[in-house]
């Protein structure tokens, strides 16, 4: 098992080395097959919940997560086990709130932040961009700001344009803080358990599609290390990069492609910052082609971001220029169809990896 | 029970300098109507709209369980009273505004069931060509501004209306008095921008009035765990010295009787207005909502207190209506409703090509790396 | 010169055809050269003026902007010109009159909000991203948003992490806006009054670091369209791309690159939405070596969008990678010495280009 | 004038169900001092850190006019009463968090003037190792959390300091009951966070007080000109069931024995406030104001009642000091404040690689396209 020591909380991490957490390697991390089947939503909890366990200086707030249970059931069951003190309901008031869990964390509490969407984070996008990821160099290493916030991100069904954000593509710009976007249970817990034992402000996108996904998830407790990317499919034929939500929609693409002969190999990035590009570097140089799938607007997004890395770090590998595949450039629509349309969906990817193979 | 039921209202006299200017509207107030020296047709028409909305929303809930709407959808049900009340003090062009619970706003502004429900789901006929739904009902002819999603967000918009108003009538020299209205949830009170757009709106003396539909819950969250001192929001609006008044929001007379001098006033002298109007929804926040936060006594309290009933009753005692009657405006309505489903049903999806529409209204070329913009068709409801 | 009709107030552009502004071809626009040398701020004044004066339905709010005559006196004597209702002063409430102006022009006026610095309109990023860039969309064509926002942008000198943010990395992702950032004074005027006519959504960032910059701005009136970029300078070892303050860095970095008979090719986009991938791409065919010169952070940043696009483009013309430089990956750091070592100064440029073009 | 000379000061009662557990802190006032009565030291040290202040900012604005302090830089003079009289009515482990004219707060507070002052000059000696310049003036070990830049961002901050020290004692079982200071100036008041930690605040119980710093000004702005119903903050607080006060800023004996039952109350009741403090800026709202938006003659009025002469004269009545005393005390500040440029001075630059440290507090790999991260060198105060 990992070991990840408890960070005193007089002990600040930026002004000694801190007793930083300790990965296994990915081959000794449990398994990812067995038959503990459960949904999305119950492995961020459990991620939570164990850590609450370990280390009192966790909590959690947001709009609803208490006696709702959460707007979307993630934190069911906390506040009976945890108490309104620790799993604490918040008015509409993002800017209040996370400006408060940012102070909390100064002092060296561990904040969970629940945005009920990450479209609801730009009332709050000044003191999570200004303060959260800036602190500990505004103060020249005197207080650091080890928070989580996370939430639902991206299209939900059939939100429309304002409640379907996808923030990363903005939000990954700025340096201080470091993101992650599981694309399924099991990476959901570890990495979640990851993030809230870092020392640094964590963005952690969920998806409200995903949510009631299923797949096993050990019992025991891991911790993803962030950084590292998984081979969610091997293949030779090109590389897809992808995380979040779209990871599924290459999967589903990947079995129509590989009935017509073409085998794709599927990255999961997991983490936005770190991003583990030499794995990204390593498929190149196998395939040759790359497409990076991302659900946010195209300009200026993680997908143009990949696509310039991999210019700077293996350009003389690719076959073809690098290319990406995102969201429609348009606000969200409503209507399920254009909804269905804007979305990097399966289809889209297959028509994509097509004319890239095949040119 | 989180919510006083305000069987009485209150009003502050302004804590200002405009205190002065105040006495001319009180000067009027001998020849303002109460509701029941209103035209007949006046208060048929209310019972009329009120009605229209309970059936439309029932309708509503129907598709959605059916799975025909999509996305967020927030029912309007029990709430009816406020919009209608409201917006009858209003002129057919003061600007109106309001949050993602909207169907009620729309109906009583004069949308028809048609486009709303058509909006919802997700038709070119709709509203807004089926690319805003529930929450995003504009109307431009009827001068409604949304339906919008995130919470609060329409409060300085309410203030911006009220300015631009007044920025045309005093600077461009077009227009007329006009007075905004903008509707907000309980829940709406908790966010940073309504203190700003008040505090603007008193400074600049911007005529909007800011109605909080007041009923209770943010969510699953009872008023008095989302906001402080809840049982007294009217202070607040007084320490930015603006008029503020609790009016019981159930009964549409009581409403007109209390609202109507208000909206006159903040018309004639230019100044901001909080009103807290209690009310009461019947269904869930959404259509996803378990409700476990209240009880069913709760909820039967206030349905016993029905605003639609005790219109009809009212209106039954003055002799404005009958059984019969009532019962025919129910048939008339009900099938209104339906057709619009019907219409709804029936009306065409938009074609692929419209997702790339109305993104910008001057689409030039290499906005976009990956898309082409182009106009979009015409808005129905132009 | 250009003919640029009202548009009248009760027509909304979305709903039929707007009149659109009639642009003169280039070699059509008045000369850069010549003896009216005014300051940026300037001319960011006499655009506004001159539009002011044509237009009652345009006006200018923001914080200072009226009595103190502009905290950077960019508004100087407007207020004696206009008087206090056409130029504001306005409360520290960003969301609040964003929010008002953006309900302004939907209703048909033709507000300039003006932020002191971009920086402070992160508590203004809910309406100015979810609502001014999505209300013709969200409202199926019924309401428009003729607005130009406009303020400093990018490091001033030593303002330290919170106050020198180029926030256009992260608000270009976002279609419906329209953004542009002019290099100098002859375009600050030309671009502004496009702005102000464009019937979308306009982000308009300046430099606190270029408004006492001095140059020939001709007394007449022009409008310069957007999407077409400037050759600032012709050359053809490699293409540097640039906008904003870094262009002046890029012709500063020329004169020692051309001393090593380096000739480099520089572009100023003008604007980045939209942004003038044909004049780049016919660049790049000519020196098939580009360097993006971009101030703000680098992830997912303009440098990485238009990195992107030229691989889209034309990667075949491509002798090595398109490379970008950007501002050091940190939050921005108050020291002097830091502060220059930050940015993408022309040393920084020089270094670059002969890596590049010696590789 | 746009501000009120605020002789006298008025209280408010709880308008909240606490109501009853504020009749203890009423209940142990006998037990509380007046400042006539606290020993001399302490008062003696009062006017020592008020002419530190005052000394230490004239030290800065010479150093800002001869380029050697950048950026934007904002004096503290005048105000010297209000950071040294409430801070003075709290523990050295009380939390404090302010805005960017914090170097009378960072001095009050314990910083030393060769931190302070190295900071401005970009040195690695200050006390963010020249990261962040006059605005961010930080001091783990004094408890003070910045200065920070963006207007009222320190609001909900302070809230959390408040939380979080709360927390400690309720979940954790450490820490003791203390009360965080949030600093803010007339401005401040106009952003929407502000109202969002109010409300959090009395929601929640959280004892944080909210010290406005009523200069008068936002920049070149007016407060009657910036907010609403300006001459009567203290209702907007009360709006929210928090105990609110104004206090006469200019008088540090009396800002003491006002501010220092509110301060025992909050610790003890675990309650927010608002205080109102008037005060006065004399110089520009940062070195690069002209200052046209107001006269000479207004500055003057209030260099006449100016808070160092005030209490200097009033010390010795008290028999506390006399002029020699006064003399030789302005002459140790003098030297230490010279000796704090000349520190600053021959400070050490920080190194260029110094620019890629305390951007993480874990430093993986891969976390930069462009940069390697590390950590940095230790800080001077830690
Ligand atoms: C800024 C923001 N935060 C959170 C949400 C999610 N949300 C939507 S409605 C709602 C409750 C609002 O309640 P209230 O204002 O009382 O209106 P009501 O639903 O009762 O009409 C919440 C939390 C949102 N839309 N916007
Ligand atoms: C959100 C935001 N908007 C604008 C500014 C620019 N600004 C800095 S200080 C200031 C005036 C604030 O005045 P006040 O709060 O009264 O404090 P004082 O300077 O009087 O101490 C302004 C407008 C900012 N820093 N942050
Ligand atoms: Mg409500
Ligand atoms: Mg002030």
């Amino acid at each position: 098992m990992t070991t990840m020591p408890m960070i005193e909380s007089d002990i600040h991490p930026a002004v000694d080395n801190p007793p930083l957490p300790v990965f296994l390697p990915d081959d000794q991390l449990p398994s990812r097959e067995g038959d503990r089947i459960i949904q999305f939503r119950e492995a961020l909890r459990e991620a939570m919940s164990e850590e609450m366990r370990k280390d009192k200086r966790v909590f959690l707030l947001g709009e609803e997560v208490a006696q709702y249970n959460g707007a979307y059931k993630i934190s069911q069951g906390m506040l009976d086990e945890f108490g309104p003190k620790r799993i604490i309901d918040t008015p509409i008031s993002e800017n209040g709130f996370a400006g408060m869990a940012i102070a909390a964390a100064m002092t060296g509490l561990r904040p969970i932040v629940e945005f009920m969407s990450w479209s609801f984070s730009f009332v709050a996008a000044d003191p999570i961009l200004n303060n959260a990821p800036k602190m500990l160099y505004m103060s020249g290493g005197q207080f650091g700001c080890p928070i989580v916030f996370r939430g639902n991100d991206g299209a939900g069904g059939q939100l429309a344009s304002t409640h379907s954000w996808c923030v990363e593509a903005l939000y990954a710009n700025v340096p201080g803080l470091k993101m992650a976007i599981p694309s399924n249970p099991y990476d959901a817990k570890g990495l979640l358990k990851t993030s809230i034992n870092d020392p640094d402000p964590v963005f952690f996108m969920e998806s409200e599609r995903m949510l009631g996904d299923k797949a096993h998830v050990p019992e025991e407790e891991y911790y993803i290390p962030f950084g590292r990317a998984r081979v969610a499919r091997e293949g030779d034929a090109i590389t897809l990069v992808s995380f979040g939500r779209p990871v599924n929609f290459c999967l589903e693409a990947a079995e129509t492609l590989a009935a017509e002969g073409i085998d794709v190999e599927i990255l999961d990035m997991r983490t936005i910052r770190p991003l583990d590009i030499e794995s990204i570097i390593e498929s190149v140089k196998k395939t040759n082609k790359v497409l990076v799938v991302d659900q946010s607007w195209p300009f200026a997004s993680i997908a143009s971001e990949v696509v310039t890395q991999i210019c700077e770090r293996c350009f003389d590998w690719l076959d073809s220029a690098p290319a990406r595949l995102n969201t429609a450039d348009v606000p969200t629509p409503y209507a399920k169809g254009l909804e269905y349309d804007y979305l990097p969906n399966p289809e889209r990817i297959v028509d994509a990896v097509r004319s890239l193979v095949n040119a | 029970m989180p919510q006083a039921t305000a069987e009485s209202s209150e009003q502050s006299t302004m804590n200002t300098a405009k205190a002065d200017s105040q006495q001319s509207a009180v000067g009027q107030a001998p020849t303002a109507k109460t509701a029941s020296q209103l035209p007949k047709e006046v208060l048929i028409k209310w019972l009329y709209d009120m009605q229209l909305i309970r059936e439309f929303e029932n309708r509503t809930m129907q598709a959605y369980q059916q799975a025909k709407i999509g996305g967020f959808c927030h029912i309007y049900t029990g709430q009816e009273a406020v919009a209608v009340g409201t917006i009858g003090c209003t002129n057919a062009d003061d600007p109106v505004i309001t949050a993602y619970r909207d169907h009620g706003h729309a109906l009583a502004r004069g949308m028809t069931p048609e486009a709303c429900m058509a909006e919802m789901f997700g038709k070119t006929t709709g509203c807004a060509k089926g690319k805003g739904g529930s929450m995003h009902m504009f109307d431009r002819p009827n001068w409604l501004f949304g339906g919008h999603g995130i919470v609060s967000a329409q409060t300085p918009m309410g203030a911006g209306f009220a300015f631009s108003e007044k920025y045309q009538l005093e600077v461009i020299g077009i227009g007329k008095k006009k007075v905004t209205l903008c509707y907000m949830g309980d829940g709406a009170l908790d966010q940073g921008c309504f203190h700003e757009a008040q505090n603007l709106a008193s400074l600049w003396d911007l005529p909007v009035i800011y109605i909080l539909e007041n009923n209770g819950y943010s969510m699953g969250t009872a008023i008095n765990r989302h906001t402080a001192n809840a049982e007294n929001l009217i202070d607040r609006a007084k320490g930015y010295g603006i008029r503020a008044a609790k009016i019981d929001g159930l009964d549409i007379m009581n409403i007109y009787n209390e609202f109507k001098p208000i909206v006159d006033d903040c018309r004639e002298n230019s100044r901001p207005a909080f009103i807290d109007l209690k009310t009461y929804r019947y269904q869930g926040h959404s259509m996803s909502d378990p409700q476990k936060y209240r009880t069913k006594e709760e909820v039967d309290q206030y349905k016993d207190k029905d605003s639609i009933a005790k219109l009809c009753s009212d209106l039954m005692t003055m002799g404005h209506i009958d059984e019969a009657g009532w019962k025919s405006m129910r048939k008339e309505i009900a099938d209104i409703v339906r057709g619009s489903v019907d219409h709804a049903e029936n009306a065409p999806t938009p074609e692929p090509g419209e997702l790339y529409t109305d993104v910008y209204a001057n689409p030039e070329k290499n906005l976009s790396p990956t898309a082409t913009y182009s106009h979009g068709t015409k808005n129905p409801l132009m």
